[in-house]
């Protein structure tokens, strides 16, 4: 059923994708697009037109919605616009194009923002994969105390409480945010490399090693 | 003078991760004495440079000599203990699941570089800008900001000189306890003396857990007359004098 | 006195200021501009190209800016953007089209739930954690009127009226709502962090990243 966002002229369509991408606040996902534009906006400020649209079978509408994003992008190349959206967690956003992000980045504020110790890429991965987790099983896989660091993730917003676990003395669990996946590029936490993967691979390296070890021990033997 | 350059490691697993790569060591078949002296020198030196060695450290050092000493025993009584499973075992899975997070922590850092010049809208926050004073406050909120909040008006409370009312948890059992402690060292405490300079609610307390005890059948009660002071006795201690 | 920015052509000029009023969190104000563009940012990543605006005496650079600005406007209008730059408050911030804005004007809260000022945040934190509180206690722990920020809190739905105090004139207590819960993503009120807890989560030494700092310090000098 084909409501009537779908009746709209395409040059409207796309103004209102890209409206309501550029109005919020969060990366905001094809579904809650699609929910919008089927069924909560009203269009009767604007002039209905009926186009070619209505007149084909749409299958696929979130095909439909990526194509639109696409165009408008291509619209915001060509028109010297140094913005673009991007898709990244869970939705979609604007977001600088590189060569203009640089010229930001340059600005003394934003010097040490993407700046990250061992500690803290290694506690984020830890709740990344792991989440819901507390700092008492952070810590057990780190072998290390880190307070600090789960301090300092909860106040760059990188994680968050998400509740408590039904252990002695209910120490909460962590989980990681919006922010997080936006800092990251991350689109969704499924598009991390799979941990068993990276196990495989450390074995196999690990192995190898033990390899390289004992044909050196035969040559010196040799 | 010359400079010391000194490996930052993330904590002893870190440490041992680091002699294993550098000395091309198979994290398997780990020889577990070399590594043992090659991790107390590490600490040794840390001492001699004057630099607090976290407690983790020091925990990792007593296990790994632990296994050190097991791994010494020889081969017969080390069947007789549990089917002779390898002491180094446990050791190793640590160390193997701690490398697979130090790698997905690579595979994160990777993603950084690639997000290096893309910044999102309202990223910056204004400095000199008088608006800013007017919009900056307004922020997403999260249970961390909502909890950091409540602390800081308690705290800026606590420097204006209120007080946090807190809920004294009193109780009758530690009354109890605290007057038969007493009465273990003691032979005998006097009610005055047991409440003084104490708030009206302890005195309360100690009244009532008096009674209770003389009801227990635990001490005895004395009062020379009727507004003297009542003095407590250890059934106990009474008996055996 | 002219800068490296003066020397930028055109297009570019347009971008970077099209780039910081799009960075900017609120609106930016000229004084601002002016003093990023001057003196804060790097521009030595871009092909310098000396203009014909070189040779011509800047006597108002503000005017400039201004001018810029609108010839951004032109080119968002004529490339069919459905936002624009406007002033507000002094200061320059995007905002949508009338027409544009009227569509959003339709959808329920248009996702922006989550942000709190300073004296929402503080007064929500006091009940959650004093429930049920009356407002004559939130202002004597404040210290302030409370009376609006209270309203706000009610008419978002994140506290709600429990009953009244049996004290002089019956004011009404408050406590905090389902609505409230779901903000924060926690199921119960026993999962917010209590004092000991706040106190051991903001109050973390540093040693331990003084020394890292340290000891990254002197790597960098050898």
């Amino acid at each position: 059923m084909l409501n009537k966002f779908w009746n709209l002229n395409k040059t409207i369509q796309k103004q209102i994708i890209e409206t309501l991408i550029f109005a919020s606040e969060f990366p905001i996902s094809l579904d809650e697009l699609l929910d919008i534009i089927e069924n909560k906006l009203d269009f009767s400020g604007l002039v209905e037109q009926a186009s070619e649209i209505t007149t084909i079978e749409i299958n696929n509408v979130e095909e439909v919605i990526m194509n639109t994003i696409e165009e408008i992008n291509s619209d915001l190349q060509n028109s010297n616009r140094p913005y673009k959206i991007i898709k990244v967690a869970n939705g979609y956003t604007f977001a600088t194009r590189n060569e203009f992000g640089k010229i930001l980045g340059s600005l003394p504020k934003f010097r040490n923002k993407k700046r990250f110790s061992k500690a803290m890429l290694e506690t984020l991965a830890i709740i990344a994969y792991k989440q819901p987790i507390t700092k008492p099983e952070i810590e057990e896989i780190r072998g290390t105390n880190s307070s600090e660091v789960v301090n300092t993730l909860l106040e760059r917003d990188l994680i968050k409480i998400v509740g408590r676990k039904d252990t002695v003395g209910r120490p909460f669990m962590y989980g990681t945010t919006i922010e997080f996946l936006k800092t990251f590029g991350i689109s969704d936490l499924s598009e991390l490399p799979n941990l068993e993967e990276i196990r495989t691979l450390i074995e196999i390296k690990n192995t190898r090693e033990e390899l390289t070890l004992k044909i050196d021990f035969e040559e010196e033997n040799n | 003078m010359y400079k010391i350059i000194l490996p930052i490691f993330e904590g002893p697993l870190d440490l041992l991760l680091y002699f294993i790569k550098r000395d091309e060591i198979n994290i398997y078949d780990i020889p577990i004495a070399r590594i043992t002296d090659e991790f107390l020198n590490y600490l040794k030196m840390m001492k001699e440079l004057d630099i607090e060695v976290a407690s983790e450290f020091v925990v990792m050092a007593s296990t790994l000599m632990e296994i050190k000493a097991k791994m010494l025993l020889p081969i017969e009584k080390k069947d007789e203990l549990t089917q002779s499973e390898d002491p180094r075992k446990e050791l190793v899975q640590q160390l193997l699941d701690y490398q697979v997070f130090k790698e997905a922590s690579q595979s994160l850092e990777n993603n950084l570089e690639f997000m290096q010049n893309i910044y999102y809208r309202g990223i910056y926050e204004s400095d000199i800008s008088e608006l800013s004073a007017k919009f900056k406050t307004y922020k997403p909120a999260s249970v961390y900001d909502l909890a950091k909040a409540f602390y800081e008006i308690i705290k800026r409370k606590e420097e204006e000189g209120f007080q946090i009312i807190k809920i004294a948890e009193y109780k009758i059992e530690d009354a109890i306890s605290n007057i038969l402690e007493i009465l273990t060292k003691e032979q005998q405490i006097s009610f005055q003396k047991l409440c003084l300079n104490e708030k009206k609610q302890i005195v309360v307390l100690y009244f009532v857990a008096i009674l209770e005890l003389v009801k227990q059948g635990k001490i005895y009660a004395y009062q020379s007359d009727l507004n003297g002071d009542i003095f407590l006795f250890s059934v106990s201690k009474f008996y055996k004098n």
